[in-house]
């Protein structure tokens, strides 16, 4: 890919980040206070809510995206082998995969998991 | 063995003459020349780009300009010691060349209509110098050194040090060179050469002139057997700035700035009712240094130095922040003025050396295959007294004209081979002479000698005693045992290319100073107070000075005078 | 040519030119802390993708279990686990505003057009408006890591 | 008189495994520059130093070196400026040290070479057989005339912190002579540039940290020509294609000449 457009991902996904972080945040905090934010029952019913799984989902992928693709960018400054440089864009690509899978799995088991004790 | 390498064209000198003329040989030669430049300093570094007021030449003949009112001011300007028909060559030549680059990226400056804008310069008689704010040489090299990087043929070598030109059999066939960054020691062959190696002003040491404009290619030239000509004949501009020596422009003067002594008053009037603080340089500076003398300058405690003002306030603030904005920031920076606020303090300084290597009309030195341009040329166009604008101007015509004329004769020539021995010797005169040789004398401190006296007996005014003195000094300090070197390290010695830059000094100063002894007559820049007069009769003649055992040999030519007769100087 | 301080003669700074940003300008700051906490929440997300996977019993977990996430409480909910926090909304904070800036200014919107200069030279890309815009990220960093000290350690919100 | 001390960073390669500082004392006077304290110390106590430098007016962008820890041109440093602190001289960082003070600017000049630093036009007749010059407004130069001050110094590439680590990024220098070239209205070779600016190592490398506008000399400002440059790569568009330069001037009908 042109390097222009993996630029455009990683400012399109800074400002979307901005907007999902921020939301984020705010939810954690500051519309319910932090002990209940982070109670069981209130992250199962976030998760339970469609919406608010989408976007705990868009919020993965969108700042996981954005930030390797920003530590592709360190690394390729860091050294330029032919090499290097190639393994750096493939580890980029898998690393987004990983750790979007990883995330994933937490919000489809926390969506249709079985909830235990 | 000398390490060894070839090309078909070497150019010594990336000034704008020794660029204009690579440029034009590999135009020429449409990429089938192999053509190096090389260059004691990185290429860009090259002294051309401290040349600031503007570059000569006819754009606007429906203002009323001419190629003709060109040449007469060129050569009333030259006290008539300009050959007449290379001025009109030079004229002709030049509108193209503005053009020229012009197309290759130069930021000249505009007309409101978008058309190359022109300011007036000192001994013209229309405004006709072309400028880019106030940094024409800069912009110049600039645009040259880009363009050049556009062809594949053209190789530079940067910072390598010519000490010698190798010649045999008549022939011109390469020169040997230090690279600075190793040390080593090489001979590099072509077929055509071009000595671009820029003025000798730092004969001075209250110049305007950047560091590296040490006479070593008049040196090689003169040493190689080429006569150097018209030598004594040394500018000195009107205002350098207290203490640097640092150039302020004519153009300043050109757009409205005055010059005032001590009282306030604005002495031109004086010495140059019609033309005023636009006569040409060699009246000014005498002016100038007569007022001092009659004890209307002033004194910087600092330096020492007396000075006279240069008001810049007629001109305005914005036309000073717009058109001198490099004037107005070296002001603030060197000397913490800024003349939109106040005048500034400045003396006549050593600017331009107006002789050089002998050539004929296409640039041709004596020497088969080796051409010359630039300040280290004497074509001569600029007679007895350079006009401003009109020296960049030369180096691009002449760069133009050695470079198409070497590619020519390259272009038909096998390739140059030479005896083992010459390099050896040179390397032998180097190495062992001066890396391992010894000597208790600061080679610094014998530079600084000689620059003391060619301030003191060399400079506006002269005297035949005073001259015979300044000969003396030198030969005394040729003796000295400076020939050696401290710095041990064959990386980047800039000790020995110091030593051996003090040794041409040494020798081009002996042509000046021997050229001006003999010369008695004051002509242009050259002004013998036992002397006074111009003598026509007997010295209407260039001076040519060839290396002798003991010193220099001198011989005369004759001047081309084509249109304009000799005729009594008035501005 | 043998060296003998040949790795010496590189003269590359190096990372350490990379991110030292000393004897420079407040833009320069910036630009290091931009990357620092760039990387710092990277890795802060990282571990945060494995205490949410304990919501669902953790990389073995199969679904929603409250024992594996008061686990993890009990191990992040006490002053060290909150002050992690706090920094990290301290960070992540200003490389989001500062983002912004970095955005605005990347795509030329927030820059000055050329136009003739003037001695003493200031440069126009490192005028008021990113000075004063590094200084709300700054600000904006710590107002967002007050309030969340607040929330953690004063119960508000 | 009154005197300071000059640190100067020494390191032959052929010799010494690592830079040691060497300290001079030199006689201050009034508006003395780095250079001048650099030259006094050479001509007449230690002549192994070595450095570079020739105009001593901030023309020719040879004497670019690290003075008290900033990348500055000597000639144009007053030792006053630097507040009475003892003054340090080293080389530029990130470049190759050839010996002292002198660095290889090899690479640097080569990048500039790589992005083409000359007008490309179509009509190849008249650029190099000109019969007029090319029109162009004062308001239409002014739009590049601030990067045309560039000397070349690598004051500006050696404080890039991209440089520091990233051996393929053209620096601050190159790029701003590429924006300079983009937008000088006689030149049509847009698509190309561009098309050179947008790799890997390109002008994306470039974070805006501003050190390069901040140590120039000149006032070129590269970091705002950098910037500008971006949204043209971006979206691919030259503000001029192959035709579309400025035009030869032409005298009007009736005129002389
Ligand atoms: C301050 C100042 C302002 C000026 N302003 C104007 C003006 O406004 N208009 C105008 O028309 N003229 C002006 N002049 C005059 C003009 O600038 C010079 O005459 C002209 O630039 C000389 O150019 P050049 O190409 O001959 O040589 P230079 O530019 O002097 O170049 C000499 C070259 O030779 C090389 N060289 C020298 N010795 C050696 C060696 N031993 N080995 C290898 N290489 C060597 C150097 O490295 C350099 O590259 C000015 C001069 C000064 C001093
Ligand atoms: C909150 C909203 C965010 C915004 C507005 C934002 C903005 C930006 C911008 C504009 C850049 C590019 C800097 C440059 O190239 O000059 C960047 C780089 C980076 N961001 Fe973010 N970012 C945000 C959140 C995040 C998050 C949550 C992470 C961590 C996962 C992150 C990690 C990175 C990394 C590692 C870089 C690379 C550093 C660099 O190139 O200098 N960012 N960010
Ligand atoms: S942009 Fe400025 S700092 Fe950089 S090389 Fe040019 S003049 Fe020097
Ligand atoms: S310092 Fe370097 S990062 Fe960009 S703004 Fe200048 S090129
Ligand atoms: S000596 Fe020319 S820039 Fe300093």
């Amino acid at each position: 890919m042109k390097e222009s457009r993996l630029m455009l991902i990683q400012y399109a996904t800074a400002v979307l980040a901005l907007a999902l972080v921020a939301a984020h945040l705010i939810m954690q905090g500051v519309i319910l206070p932090y002990d209940t934010a982070i109670s069981f029952n209130n992250i199962l019913s976030i998760y339970q809510n469609w919406i608010y799984a989408g976007f705990l989902e868009a919020l993965l992928v969108v700042v996981l995206v954005h930030g390797f693709n920003g530590l592709r960018i360190i690394l390729h400054e860091w050294r330029q082998t032919a090499p290097w440089s190639r393994w750096v864009d493939l580890g980029t690509v898998a690393a987004v995969a990983v750790a979007v899978g990883y995330g994933t799995r937490t919000v489809i088991l926390a969506v249709f998991g079985g909830v235990s004790g | 063995m000398v390490e060894t390498s070839r090309h078909d064209i070497l150019i010594v000198g990336s000034g704008i003459a020794g660029l204009r003329a690579a440029i034009e040989a590999a135009r020429i030669s449409n990429g089938k020349l192999d053509i190096a430049v090389i260059t004691k300093v990185q290429a860009m570094r090259a002294h051309s780009v401290s040349a600031e007021g503007g570059t000569a030449a006819v754009l606007y003949p429906e203002l009323g300009d001419s190629l003709e009112s060109h040449m007469f001011d060129t050569v009333k300007g030259s006290d008539y010691l300009a050959d007449q028909d290379a001025v009109e060559r030079f004229v002709k030549e030049m509108p193209g060349e503005i053009y020229q680059l012009e197309h290759w990226g130069l930021p000249w400056s505009r007309r409101e209509d978008g058309r190359i804008a022109q300011r007036n310069f000192g001994g013209y008689t229309y405004p006709r110098a072309t400028y880019a704010e106030d940094k024409v040489g800069f912009f110049e090299m600039q645009t040259l050194y880009d363009t050049a990087t556009k062809y594949g043929n053209i190789s530079f070598y940067q910072e390598w040090f010519v000490t010698s030109i190798l010649a045999d059999g008549g022939e011109f066939k390469g020169v040997t060179a230090i690279e600075r960054k190793s040390g080593n020691f090489s001979q590099i062959l072509a077929k055509a050469g071009i000595i671009a190696t820029g003025g000798s002003g730092r004969l001075y040491s209250f110049a305007t002139y950047a560091y590296s404009s040490t006479p070593d290619g008049m040196a090689a030239a003169y040493r190689a057997g080429i006569p150097l000509k018209d030598m004594e004949f040394i500018q000195f501009h009107p205002s350098g700035l207290i203490p640097s020596g640092i150039l302020i422009t004519e153009a300043v003067r050109g757009e409205g700035g005055v010059l005032v002594n001590k009282d306030g008053e604005r002495f031109m009037k004086k010495y140059a009712p019609n033309k005023l603080d636009l006569a040409s340089r060699d009246v000014v500076s005498r002016a100038m240094m007569t007022e001092i003398e009659e004890g209307r300058g002033m004194k910087d405690d600092a330096s020492g130095l007396d000075y006279l003002n240069l008001d810049l306030s007629p001109i305005g603030g914005q036309k000073i922040k717009e058109r001198l904005s490099q004037i107005r920031e070296i002001a603030i920076k060197f000397r913490g003025i800024d003349p939109v606020e106040a005048p500034l303090p400045v003396r006549p300084v050593c600017h331009y050396v107006m002789g050089g290597i002998d050539t004929d009309i296409d640039g041709a030195t004596k020497l088969k295959g080796l051409w010359a341009a630039g300040e280290a040329a004497c074509v001569s166009i600029n007679g007895a007294n350079r006009l401003g604008a009109n020296s960049t101007a030369e180096c691009l015509v002449w760069g133009k004209i050695t470079g198409g004329e070497a590619a020519k004769y390259a272009a038909a020539r096998p390739q140059a081979s030479v005896p083992g021995e010459l390099s050896a010797l040179e390397e032998k005169r180097i190495f062992d002479g001066i890396f391992h040789g010894k000597g208790g004398t600061n080679p610094y401190e014998v530079r600084d000698a000689l620059q003391k006296e060619m301030a003191k007996d060399a400079f506006v005014f002269r005297t035949g005693d005073g001259l015979s003195q300044a000969l003396r000094t030198i030969r005394e300090l040729k003796q000295k045992d400076f020939l050696h070197c401290e710095d041990k390290s064959r990386v980047y010695n800039t000790n020995l290319s110091d030593v051996l830059e003090v040794e041409g000094m040494l020798a081009v100063a002996e042509v000046v100073v021997a050229g001006a002894l003999a010369r008695t007559e004051s002509r242009g820049a050259h002004f013998r107070r036992d002397y006074p007069g111009r003598d026509d009769k007997n010295w209407l003649k260039h001076t040519l000075a060839y290396a002798g055992p003991d010193g220099p040999r001198l011989d005369y030519s004759t001047v081309a005078i084509t249109k304009y007769q000799p005729a009594e100087r008035h501005y | 040519m043998s060296l003998v301080g040949e790795e010496r003669a590189k003269n590359k700074r190096g990372i350490w030119g990379w991110l030292n940003p000393y004897h420079y300008n407040l833009e320069r700051w910036a630009y290091t802390f931009q990357r620092v906490t760039g990387v710092a929440v990277l890795l802060y997300l990282l571990g945060h993708l494995g205490d949410t996977s304990f919501f669902v019993g953790g990389p073995t977990g199969t679904g929603p279990s409250s024992s594996s996430w008061s686990f993890i409480g009990s191990i992040f909910e006490n002053s060290f686990g909150h002050l992690i926090l706090v920094l990290v909304v301290l960070v992540l904070t200003f490389h989001g505003v500062n983002g912004i800036r970095l955005i605005l200014s990347e795509f030329g919107l927030i820059m000055k057009k050329p136009s003739g200069i003037e001695y003493p030279y200031r440069p126009k890309s490192l005028g008021s408006v990113q000075k004063s815009l590094v200084w709300v990220a700054i600000a904006a960093a710590v107002v967002a890591a007050l309030w969340t000290y607040l929330v953690l350690f004063e119960g508000m919100g | 008189m009154s005197e300071f001390k000059l640190a100067v960073q020494r390191f032959d390669p052929l010799t010494d495994a690592k830079p040691r500082l060497a300290e001079y004392t030199v006689p201050m006077r009034e508006g003395m520059t780095v250079l001048d304290a650099l030259l006094y110390a050479r001509d007449y106590l230690d002549h192994s130093i070595a450095l570079r430098f020739s105009c001593r007016q901030a023309s020719c962008g040879s004497c670019g070196m690290k003075i008290n820890g900033r990348p500055r041109l000597a000639c144009y440093t007053q030792v006053e400026e630097l507040g009475g602190e003892k003054v340090v001289a080293q080389p530029l960082d990130n470049f190759a040290i050839v010996k002292d003070l002198v660095t290889d600017l090899e690479s640097f000049f080569t990048k500039h070479k790589q992005l083409m630093p000359y007008v490309l036009r179509s009509d190849a007749q008249e650029l190099d057989h000109p019969t007029a010059e090319y029109l162009m407004k004062p308001e239409e130069l002014k739009k590049v005339l601030q990067f045309t001050y560039c000397i070349k110094c690598g004051l500006c590439t050696s404080a890039c912190p991209t440089v520091a680590m990233d051996v393929k990024f053209p620096g601050p220098q190159a790029m701003a002579q590429a924006y300079r070239y983009l937008m000088d209205e006689r030149d049509e070779g847009g698509e190309k540039r561009l098309e050179a600016l947008d790799t890997a190592h390109g002008v994306w490398r470039c974070h805006f940290a501003g050190s390069c506008s901040f140590v120039c000399p000149k006032g070129v400002d590269p970091a705002l020509g950098i910037q500008l440059l971006r949204r043209h790569v971006l979206s691919g568009k030259a503000p001029r294609k192959q035709g579309e330069g400025a035009k030869v001037w032409s005298a009007p009908a009736g005129s002389t000449k």
